[in-house]
């Protein structure tokens, strides 16, 4: 049994390749539940560093710096009535937000973490992801009509026209880094996520700098699309606040409303996480190639252990910085206890056999997390774009520019 | 100006008057459209500031209905005044910004505008009873039957 | 990589894509057939997946459930259904669809029964799976090539038509 | 108030099998961009807007009714309670309308005071408008900035009357406070403070290209279609006519200043946008100059303990951050005026949204709303 359990760990395959299926399974809750913390972590991120841009303080209330503010949320949301309109159409109305929420979820299973660590990989990875992800506008589209409602339709109508569209640039985007994999000497062109990262690999370069600045052009389409795509600022017009109220979700409240929040951020980290494959090489840390040999990869192996050590040294800091009033006693110990839990965390990613197995996913969740916060600061800049100009956007300047693109790359993929 | 009008109507133009340096004419409430449009056309009074008008229960035409002008070119401002029973012809055809102002007057004081496109109440709801601003609806006095129909209430005070 | 379960899924696949089916004409309400669809849609994906064809299962999603039924959707939920539901239908051709039901039904079942006859089986090899989306493109871009760009000039037409016909109304 | 038939409403014939042609929407009384209770029936083919009806009325609460059975001393706090965001304004407009009734001065010191307190409140209004403008239009870090400007001005009113909002500020005749200790000191470091502010504010949108590209072209409205909508303050000014009551008809200490009217030339958001921010600089301007030579002497004229005055008749009018405010006030002689019309910018200006969003797409509708910059509490009274 216990030989069962530790063969993977030995094995160079993914638990989906491997046929594996209790590997599999284990992989598909630890995602869920990394996904899930992640939405948490994203939720509680957005709100503090949107107020610090704007000279304020966010959540400060429940747990220390409002650490716990989330999960009070989440159990409002949980716990808050669950309205329906008469006047909707019941099935669909139920039926959208599982929708979204299925398709966010499923295409996590063909996200490289590392080489071993995906549920499976398949030869049509990416084409899988976009193809999962496109489905999920039917969801905000079902939601919308279902809602019977005049504002939700017209944000269902504006995010299908929108996703539709964008998801052509974004498809353009996504060919023209698929044809680089097909450039190395001893590869041949493929779709799946490993493949890519690992054609990168070889190609001694993240697709992002190849045939500058054919690569940067493409991978700055794919960023802008990938926002569009997910409906958040400034093309957030599917659910624009100060238009349309809520946009398609309007009619929905407490846990089929959450269900829609969730979807929205682990699509922004399916997007990102597929950017990040495709042109920022996937799990592969920087300056792979530049400084490779045995001491750097002991230095950028330690990366994951010191930047929770860093992330413990600020909650010390700021544990020391409470003020001293008993009134704030049960804030400095739980703010203590997750200081020492991060250091505890820490202390562990630095035992060389975690650290060996960790520092991929590590490189590839802190792109991710770029991304991430590229998104809160997007929309802590950006006023919205008008409808008619989103989709200038989209056909005029996007698409032709990844026709481009795409020429440009085929004809330096056969002369240089 | 005022010696140039009045020979030109009139008889019409009953009072002209100027009081802590604010002119102001009376006239008939029959020269209404066409005094005020040859005002507009021909003294460049092209901006109407206000429409309003005041209550006097006492009098045989109880409203006085007042237009104040204003002209850009003169930088000058004069209030056209007429005494009216209860309608006179609406200037929404000379200025457009007519058409809320002369309805509020219709919604505060129930006086008609002849030939407004539009003549509604606009701050009080469509069918309520009574026009507030006339000197006999009292402060306090609302149209209860309203408020215990469509708010559900016994009164709103 | 093994194959799971094939029997099993092929027929659960076929099952919805069959009752999507069904559904489809049988839901009064637009919205209802056209998701209908979309579940046979992906069904449909399923079962080429099961055929070593990822490449056109992932083409089917997108393409199929991710644009086309979209649009569908889109231009449904302009069209008032309360309404729509009360209009007198009035291309209601029986005899024509009767017709064409009938003539599908022999040839499915002339297909089922004389099945090896028709389509003898040659030993079809099929492409390596590493491969499979390069083969197809070798195979729209090699033999196929006329075929593909008849295919896009039509596309080309059909667009231009949506566009003249759009543009008259601004 | 309008619940019953609006002439948005679709015909008959306008009903297809089709019904993607018209669409009736009903924006407001509780939506977020309307700024407050202010209902927008919008008739849309698709996005594009073919017609729109505004329905207000929800806050009315019969400002001028209750003015005639008030004293003059009496109904001064009252008119705060209208654009409660420029409340100083509304004060000063109604002092001063009383006081050309009765025929008498405010001292200079008054008038210094006054418009150096009226500057700030139009400061603050235009912080407000752009902080909410912005919002709507999707930006929404601005917001925060201007509000965390605006309570230094808040906090100085609160020094000087106690208030901060509906301050009360003013009384008939001159003021009822004289300055506190330090209210010199304290204008000139917001002044210190504010000026580099309102560039950051700039920053953050005059060269953004979404800004530019959601706020140009949109709501356009001429400068003859201004006068002939009655349309005053910073629209009119946007459409290129140089009309300000502070230069044309100056009232108060505004003769003595040196500012200047920013103007437009096209009449479009953008140039609205860009005017009010002009005219947040010549705010400050007029008050760098009132703050350094505030004359000493009485704060209060000579008035009557019981303010009666003669029969007869008036209308003032001062420039409000909106616009033109004025006051029509007709006394018969006894302590209680015997009508007040306020002739209040938002109500006015609001008329013209119709005309600016027609054709218009539905996001440009609630730029329009935002760039009229309306208070409803003034729009209903």
């Amino acid at each position: 049994m216990l030989d069962y359990v530790t063969s993977y760990l030995k094995s160079s395959t993914t638990p989906g390749q491997a046929g594996d299926v209790l590997w599999s399974l284990i992989y598909i809750l630890a995602i869920f539940a990394g996904l899930s913390v992640a939405v948490i972590a994203m939720n509680w991120l957005e709100r503090k560093i949107l107020a610090h841009m704007q000279v304020r303080l966010g959540p400060m209330r429940v747990g220390p710096h409002g650490l716990l503010q989330p999960i009070a949320d989440a159990i409002k949301l949980l716990i808050k009535e669950d309205i329906a309109p008469t006047e909707a159409d019941k099935w669909v109305f139920w039926m959208a937000p599982l929708l979204v929420v299925i398709t966010a979820f499923t295409v996590f299973i063909v996200v490289p973490f590392g080489p071993t660590h995906a549920v499976t990989d398949m030869n049509i990875g990416v084409l899988f992801m976009l193809g999962v992800s496109s489905l999920s506008v039917l969801g905000v589209v079902m939601a919308g009509w279902a809602s019977n409602s005049h504002y939700p339709l017209m944000g269902a109508l504006r995010s299908s026209a929108q996703m539709v569209s964008y998801e052509i640039a974004m498809g353009l985007a996504v060919i023209s880094a698929v044809l680089m994999t097909s450039l190395g000497s001893e590869d041949s062109g493929t779709l799946s996520m490993i493949g890519i990262v690992q054609a990168q690999a070889s190609q001694e370069t993240w697709f992002v700098f190849k045939f500058f600045p054919l690569g940067l052009i493409a991978f700055f389409i794919f960023a802008v699309a990938m926002v569009a795509e997910t409906n958040r600022a400034p093309f957030d017009l599917p659910e624009a606040e100060s238009e349309l109220t809520a946009g398609f979700h309007t009619e929905y409240s407490g846990f089929r409303w959450s269900l829609f929040f969730l979807a929205e951020y682990s699509a922004m980290i399916a997007v990102s996480s597929i950017a990040v494959t495709l042109w920022l090489g996937g799990w592969l840390r920087p300056f792979s190639h530049w400084l490779s040999g045995d001491p750097w990869e002991t230095v950028f192996s330690l990366f994951p252990g010191l930047s929770f050590l860093v992330l413990a040294a600020i909650a010390v800091f700021s544990t020391m910085r409470m003020p001293k009033h008993p009134y704030f006693k049960i804030q400095k110990i739980g703010l203590g206890v997750f200081a020492s839990v991060l250091l505890l965390i820490g202390v562990v990613l630095f035992l060389p056999p975690v650290r060996d197995r960790v520092q991929d996913i590590f490189w590839f969740v802190a792109k991710v997390a770029a991304f991430m916060y590229l998104y809160i600061w997007y929309r802590g800049t950006f006023p919205r774009y008008r409808f008619d100009q989103l989709m200038k956007v989209g056909w005029k300047i996007l698409l032709p520019m990844g026709i481009g693109v795409l020429i440009l790359t085929a004809v330096s993929g056969i002369y240089f | 100006m005022v010696t140039r009008l009045k020979g030109r109507h009139g008889s019409g133009i009953r009072e002209a008057t100027s009081y802590l340096g604010q002119n102001y004419l009376v006239v008939e409430s029959t020269l209404i459209p066409d005094f005020l449009r040859m005002l507009r056309d021909e003294e460049k009074f092209d901006y109407l500031v206000d429409v309003t008008a005041v209550h006097y229960p006492e009098r045989e035409k109880q409203f006085e209905v007042v237009w104040i002008l204003y002209s850009f070119e003169r930088n000058e401002r004069i209030r056209v005044k007429t005494l009216v029973a209860e309608s006179v012809p609406s200037v929404f055809s000379i200025w457009p910004t007519a058409n809320w102002l002369e309805r509020e007057v219709f919604d505060m004081f129930g006086i008609s505008f002849e030939g407004h496109p539009d003549l509604k109440r606009i701050l009080l709801p469509d069918g309520w009873k009574g026009y507030p601003l006339r000197k006999d609806y009292g402060i306090i006095q609302q149209d209860n039957e309203w408020v215990q129909i469509n708010l559900g209430i016994e009164s709103g005070q | 990589m093994q194959p799971v379960a094939t029997t099993f899924f092929f027929y659960f696949l076929s099952g919805l894509a069959l009752l999507g089916g069904v559904l489809v004409i049988t839901r009064r309400n637009p919205v209802h057939s056209a998701l209908s669809l979309i579940l046979t849609l992906l069904a449909l994906a399923g079962l080429y997946l099961m055929l070593y064809a990822p490449f056109v299962a992932g083409v089917q999603i997108i393409l199929y459930a991710g644009g086309i039924m979209v649009l569908f959707l889109f231009v449904i939920m302009l069209v008032n259904i309360e309404k729509a539901g009360k209009e007198e239908q009035f291309n209601k051709i029986w005899a024509v669809g009767l017709l064409a039901a009938v003539m599908l039904g022999g040839l499915l079942v002339t297909v089922f029964v004389k099945g090896n006859a028709l389509f003898p089986d040659r030993g079809m090899m099929l492409p390596p799976e590493e491969s499979n989306t390069q083969a197809i493109g070798t195979m729209l871009y090699g033999n196929y090539v006329f075929a593909f760009e008849i295919a896009s000039l039509l596309l080309l037409v059909a667009i231009i038509g949506a566009v003249v016909m759009a543009k008259k109304r601004i | 108030m309008s619940h019953g038939t609006s002439h948005l409403e679709l015909q008959d014939h306008e009903k297809t099998f089709l019904d993607s042609n018209e669409l009736i929407i009903n924006m407001g009384p509780q939506h977020p961009a309307t700024h407050g209770v202010l209902r927008v029936i919008l008739k849309l083919d698709g996005e594009k807007v073919l017609g729109t009806e505004c329905v207000i009325g929800y806050l009315h609460r019969g400002v001028e009714k209750i003015a005639e059975h008030r004293t003059y001393t009496m109904f001064n706090p009252y008119v705060d309670r209208m654009d409660y965001v420029a409340a100083v304004s509304n004060g000063l407009g109604y002092c001063e309308s009383v006081e050309k009734l009765l025929n008498i001065q405010a001292p200079p010191r008054a008038n210094y005071i006054r418009v150096i307190l009226t500057e700030l409140n139009r400061l603050a209004s235009h912080m407000l408008w752009l902080g909410t403008h912005a919002l709507d239009i999707g930006a929404i870090t601005p917001l925060f900035y201007t509000f965390r400007d605006r309570e230094e001005i808040l906090k100085i009113f609160e020094k000087y009357c106690g208030a901060r909002l509906t301050t009360h500020a003013f009384r008939i005749g001159g003021c009822l406070y004289e300055t506190y200790d330090g209210f010199e000191s304290d204008v000139t470091r917001f002044l210190k403070f504010v000026a580099p502010k309102i560039e950051e504010y700039e920053e953050l949108l005059t060269t953004n290209r979404i800004w530019v590209e959601r706020t140009k072209n949109v709501g356009f409205i001429s400068a003859a279609d201004c006068v002939a909508l009655g349309v005053t303050g910073p629209v009119l000014r946007a459409s290129g006519v140089k009309w300000d009551l502070r230069k044309a008809q100056p009232y108060a200490a505004y003769s003595e200043f040196d500012f200047e009217i920013p103007i437009g030339t096209t009449g479009d958001t953008y140039d609205r946008y860009l005017v009010r921010m002009q005219e947040m600089r010549q705010s400050l301007r007029i008050i760098e100059q009132a703050v350094g030579r505030i004359p000493s002497g009485p704060i209060m004229a000579k008035v009557p303990k019981v303010i009666k005055p003669p029969a007869g008749e008036i209308y003032h009018s001062i420039e409000a951050p909106k616009g033109e405010l004025g006051y029509f006030i007709v006394s018969d002689g006894s302590t209680q005026p015997y009508r007040i019309r306020v002739r209040p910018p938002s109500f006015v200006n609001l008329q013209a949204l119709d005309q600016m969003v027609r054709g218009a797409l539905v996001a440009d509708v609630i730029a329009v709303i935002g760039t009229l910059d309306i208070v409803l509490g003034e729009v209903d009274r």
